[in-house]
């Protein structure tokens, strides 16, 4: 796909072209953190920040979704009506999501979109109708890890456009067909400029400073590191609050529920999160995650075993290490993956 | 800092090579700038990783509940506060409880530290007597350690343990000046649609990790009334009815218990205000029944008494 | 006021049985008139209300709580 | 007795995040005081009316959000 240049002072004309029939979202600070808002102007979006403080997967599965609306009116003949949500009614575009994000948001279309029978269309019709313009990192932060499971500063997966900030202008690489369509007229990149992003490319690896290493655990049986002791010392201090599974990019649990007001209902999803003794309540009274180590180690071996053992080799990670930041008890995601990895 | 570090550690070597207790709970370093996490030392060699520092920002009362065996606790004014409201509480035994006392220097809130460098990274933050040297991609900055407390060690009164077999360092002051009355009072002032406002306004980052209730040592109900069922009180959505009657039950729950530690501010993920409500409380409580949570052991909560003298002018 | 003239509140009352509710039987029994807003819950003692139930009384769309020991 | 204290904060704490003083009612009645039950009922229903109708703590889902 095309390479192309976007000057920065082309920014607003630019923006203007994506706003026109779509509804614009980037990241902007507000009350002193970076956060995802509607913007019409460049100077209204953020192009130098190190990530979002919550990760943009609310835009294709919201924290609370309904699904649906029923009616059930006494001695109505029709008897209960229920009636579908609608789609959404305007595309999308996310511009400077950053790379880890989108990547996301590929480790989940292998969970909500597996075959005929799993086939979240909720979840598909916001991808469908969403663009994603990353932009790259040219600054990793200390907590990020993405080159350690599979993700890149200035990584392409997932994306349909990846700007990288070469100083006065942008290099703007189109991925996908709807790419293309955004950026096609802009004037084409040099030679230079290409390498120079390649550059920037390996600088930003180079930031990345910790990380975790994965052999072990992909060479472990399941139930070596089930049984591993380590998970007693990892489950200390952990409060089972659900900070890492909210602000994770992958977390995608989900707990459905039906609400009544009268004769009108609804049915919700909300994020729920398997740090929760709820979750796994069972109606019996039985709880097969009823302690708190079973639930800690839940987390992990999901990301790092459950998802490569079933999707293929891909990590349930992204390395964004919002979880590290935002813990109350400093777990730190990269600690634990390399005491499994021990 | 480091010097009470060093204390600590010695105290928690001594105290698990006597075999006194079975584990000492504490602080350790912790992997980003600005956040120490509880740690629990079971060896002597493991005491080496415990530390003191402005960011024990985690009441360590709460590992306390329901664990078995006999445990040292590192306890500044609030954790022994809160150690003393669960003795009260009949939640563990005063003689399987050995209270590693500090004087607190007040804990250092990092989202006002990272409130001053908007969009920077912070890598790392250095202990000085008063002030805190802040580190940070392409910046170094000097900040005076009171000007970025947590604001419920601003209005502390108990910086020292109420209970302690040992005391760390010297006792010190007691507070640092501020008046927790003050807390809620711009609200106060306000017309009641106001106030609605001002209070969605204050929760509306709110994502119900819950995080405030898990990271409190007054939360420790086996079933929270959030996650009850049948009937189910509050529902799981980001409705603004659903999230304020979080707050507002959570905040009722703890009234006359509170002892103001701060750990749920501390370990919210939003940096939600949540001592908004509870100071509102530990205020009325004080005013009402003059009581101040976990000051003294063997007092009754003021919840579970009554005098026949109470006020009653709001009932007619 | 004047907007309000048509406007007829829901109340929940939640009354004690021993004192309120014994009460309200006897104004009923002695034929007082009061005004009909009020849907009374009975409690075992005012020691039973719990802050849940007044909250869910107004997540319910009560508008107003009474609670009368 | 032990209600009354309970009752006594949150009131306080609801009337402080926005529920208007006169939504929340306590009285004392004994079972023989059927015309204070009477004149209270009014009395509340008074209150609430001028108040009109109450517009926190409800979870409207008809509401699209």
């Amino acid at each position: 796909m095309s390479q192309k240049i976007l000057a920065k002072n082309k920014l607003d004309a630019f923006l203007q072209g994506l706003c026109r029939d779509q509804d614009l979202f980037a990241p902007v600070m507000k009350d002193g953190k970076v956060g995802w808002a509607p913007v019409a102007t460049a100077d209204q979006a953020l192009w130098d920040f190190s990530n979002t403080e919550m990760s943009p997967k609310d835009f294709f599965f919201p924290q609370t979704e309904c699904m649906m609306r029923f009616k059930n009116v006494q001695g109505d003949p029709q008897g209960m009506i229920m009636q579908a949500e609608p789609a959404l009614n305007r595309p999308r575009v996310l511009l400077n999501i950053r790379p880890c994000d989108a990547k996301a948001f590929q480790v989940l279309d292998l969970i909500f979109v597996q075959d005929e029978m799993t086939n979240d269309l909720y979840w598909r019709d916001k991808r469908e109708k969403t663009t994603l313009i990353g932009l790259a990192c040219n600054d990793p932060c200390p907590t990020c890890f993405c080159t350690t499971v599979g993700s890149n500063p200035h990584g392409t997966t997932g994306l349909d456009v990846l700007l990288v900030d070469l100083g006065d202008k942008f290099l703007a690489q189109a991925l996908t067909a709807k790419g293309e369509a955004l950026v096609g007229d802009l004037p084409a990149a040099a030679g230079g400029d290409e390498a120079k992003a390649a550059e920037l490319k390996k600088a930003a690896e180079g930031k990345i400073s910790g990380g975790v290493a994965m052999d072990k655990v992909n060479s472990r049986e399941v139930m070596e590191l089930y049984d591993a002791p380590l998970w007693d010392r990892v489950m200390e201090s952990c409060l089972n609050c659900g900070t890492c599974t909210f602000c994770c990019p992958t977390c995608h649990c989900f707990d459905i529920q039906d609400e009544t007001q009268g004769q009108d209902g609804r049915r919700v999803r909300n994020w729920d999160y398997c740090m929760s003794w709820l979750f796994t309540m069972h109606g019996t009274g039985h709880n097969p995650r009823g302690t708190k180590k079973d639930r800690v180690r839940q987390r992990f071996m999901h990301k790092f075993k459950y998802i490569p053992v079933k999707r293929g080799g891909e990590i349930g990670c992204v390395g964004c290490g919002r979880c590290v930041r935002l813990c109350p008890v400093n777990i730190d995601v990269r600690q634990v993956v390399n005491d499994m990895n021990a | 800092m480091e010097a009470i570090a060093q204390k600590i550690r010695e105290a928690a070597k001594r105290l698990l090579s006597e075999g006194k207790v079975d584990v000492v709970i504490g602080y350790a370093k912790g992997t980003v700038p600005m956040r120490e996490y509880p740690y629990f030392a079971y060896t002597p060699e493991e005491a080496e990783n415990l530390t003191w520092s402005s960011f024990c920002c985690n009441n360590l009362a709460l590992y306390t509940i329901r664990r078995p065996g006999r445990m040292a606790v590192v306890a500044q004014g609030c954790v022994s506060r809160n150690l003393v409201n669960l003795i009260n509480e009949n939640q563990f035994k005063r003689d399987d409880l050995y209270v590693i006392g500090v004087n607190s220097p007040g804990m250092v809130d990092r989202r006002k530290v990272q409130a001053l460098f908007p969009g920077k990274t912070i890598t790392e933050v250095i202990e000085e007597p008063e002030h805190l040297l802040v580190k940070g991609q392409g910046f170094e900055e000097r900040l005076e350690r009171k000007k970025v407390f947590r604001s419920n060690c601003l209005t502390c009164v108990q910086r020292n343990p109420v209970i302690s077999d040992e005391m760390i360092g010297e006792v010190g002051p007691e507070g640092h000046g501020g008046n927790i009355d003050k807390v809620a009072a711009p609200w106060e002032k306000l017309v009641p649609a106001e106030r609605w406002t001002e209070m969605q306004e204050t929760l509306k980052d709110c994502i119900r990790c819950y995080a405030c209730r898990d990271a409190c040592p007054l939360c420790y109900c086996h079933v929270c009334f959030v996650d009850e069922a049948q009937p189910q009180w509050c529902g799981k959505t980001q409705d603004e009815a659903d999230v304020a009657t979080f707050h507002i039950l959570r905040a009722f729950h703890c009234a006359g218990r509170c002892t103001d530690c701060g750990a749920c501010e501390s370990a919210c993920p939003q940096g939600i205000k949540m001592r908004r409500l509870t100071s509102k409380i530990e205020k009325d409580i004080r005013a009402l029944y003059g009581y101040r949570p976990g000051m003294e052991i063997g007092a009754q909560p003021p919840m579970s008494l009554f005098k026949p003298n109470d006020p009653q002018d709001f009932i007619k | 006021m004047s907007e309000n003239a048509e406007f007829s509140p829901r109340i929940a009352a939640f009354l004690c049985n021993w004192c309120s509710y014994g009460a309200a039987d006897l104004a009923g029994v002695s034929r007082l008139q009061y005004p009909p807003n009020i849907q009374v819950i009975r409690i075992p003692c005012t020691g039973r209300m719990s802050p849940k139930f007044i909250l869910a009384a107004f997540r319910k769309g009560v508008d107003g709580v009474w609670v009368s020991g | 007795m032990f209600a009354r204290r309970r009752f006594a904060v949150l009131k306080n704490l609801l009337e402080y995040v926005g529920i208007e003083p006169g939504r929340l009612h306590f009285s004392w009645i004994s079972s023989a005081e059927a015309e204070k039950f009477q004149k209270t009922v009014a009395a509340v229903t008074e209150d609430v009316k001028a108040l009109g109708p109450a517009q926190h703590m409800i979870k409207d889902i008809r509401k699209v959000a």
